[in-house]
């Protein structure tokens, strides 16, 4: 289990090969990868430029606790995170997550899992330059009907 | 007792600062007396979300000497 | 949508960035891929080396049926596939399967969708060298509860 | 009519052979029908595929001049 949140661009297929060669040879059936890469537009603004806050020490800590939930739930071999955070351009890659496993359907519902928790509780705020110029952050990530459920819940003072 | 007060992303710039060093007296002070206090007494916006030390909770949670609390908006990575 | 089978060993994540190069950039939220690769066992036997052989023509066609079946269920941008057939060795990559999407669900899904289908439809057949110098047929996929029953309708004469 | 019968994996190792160019006479040949005449009656393993110009089908169905006809083993690739 690795988690990674850098400044530094990243490859992803670098990353994740140099991970695997770490890893016993010819015990894993497969890996399941997402790789989210930066969009151009987002709720209808074109985006030329993005700044990913995070809150050093929380967000390790979070997606380590999402990785090690997902271990504890299905029969995997390994798991990679790498996220970036800092200035972004479009298509430049955000997060990488990786699950190696014996059996390909663990490897899908893990790396599911994590990306998905990952989105719901690991403290990151992007902030997009519009083509206009403008910077507003995003609010909430409009993929993700679980989050303001999630939210509710940890609703505060 | 002294905590460490944290603000991120759209709360960092409300508050104009990313966070406070606070002495609280008295006993029993939670979350919610603790953004009274470093508000002026401002309503937190209700998506707001608290952490102390790193790990979600709410306003009523309280408080101890050397806490890190920490508000912020909704997260939105990956 | 891109459907490649072939002898020669491949690197998934070249294929996959070469591919990604093609696409319209921008577009893409992320993209979910699976990459198979050869164990060292199965059933209990230590296998050194395995033979993958297919029906020309036929493997291609149904996946790329099953490619398109994935295009019309889900709203995905692109996909690729990638399958080695001839003599492999264990940790090689076997199959490769990749899926663009604005969405990360529909990618998941719809990644998920092939390999499965691939696995259950796309005539190939492995042929196993033990340690021990044995060749032996693979007759099923342990980890497929559903080719049973899909055998069982196709079942003939 | 002339059609190609082709062997793939367990099969083509128990057939001895890749495929076999049949001709075959009368109407209404099956499937089913052709394996008897390429496999001297034997009968055909329960778990046998059949394709027909390289879709699944089964032995009852029905072949026409010029099909390719394919018996193999259940597939185990990816």
């Amino acid at each position: 289990m690795k988690v990674v949140v850098q400044e530094q661009p990243f490859d992803p297929w670098k990353a994740l090969t140099d991970h695997e060669a770490t890893l016993e040879s010819g015990k894993a059936g497969g890996s399941v990868s997402f790789v989210g890469t930066m969009r151009d537009f987002n709720d209808g603004h074109s985006v030329s430029a993005m700044r990913l806050d995070h809150y050093p020490g929380m967000t390790e800590k979070h997606i380590e606790q999402v990785c090690q939930e997902a271990a504890d739930k299905w029969d995997i071999l390994d798991s990679l995170v790498v996220h970036r955070v800092g200035e972004i351009l479009p298509n430049d890659p955000i997060v990488l997550v990786v699950v190696w496993s014996a059996h390909r359907a663990n490897a899908f519902d893990a790396c599911r899992y994590i990306i998905n928790y990952l989105k719901e509780r690991a403290p990151f705020w992007k902030c997009e330059t519009t083509t206009q110029g403008a910077n507003r952050w995003v609010e909430h990530n409009s993929e993700d009907p679980g989050v303001a459920a999630a939210e509710a819940v940890r609703r505060s003072a | 007792m002294a905590i460490n007060v944290k603000y991120f992303a759209s709360m960092r710039d409300r508050m104009g600062r990313g966070e406070d060093a606070v002495t609280l007296e008295g006993e029993s002070m939670t979350v919610a007396d603790v953004w009274k206090k470093v508000s002026n007494g401002e309503s937190l916006p209700g998506s707001t979300l608290v952490a102390v030390n790193m790990e979600y909770t709410d306003g009523d949670s309280v408080v101890k000497d050397g806490d890190e609390i920490a508000f912020f908006p909704p997260v939105t990575g990956g």
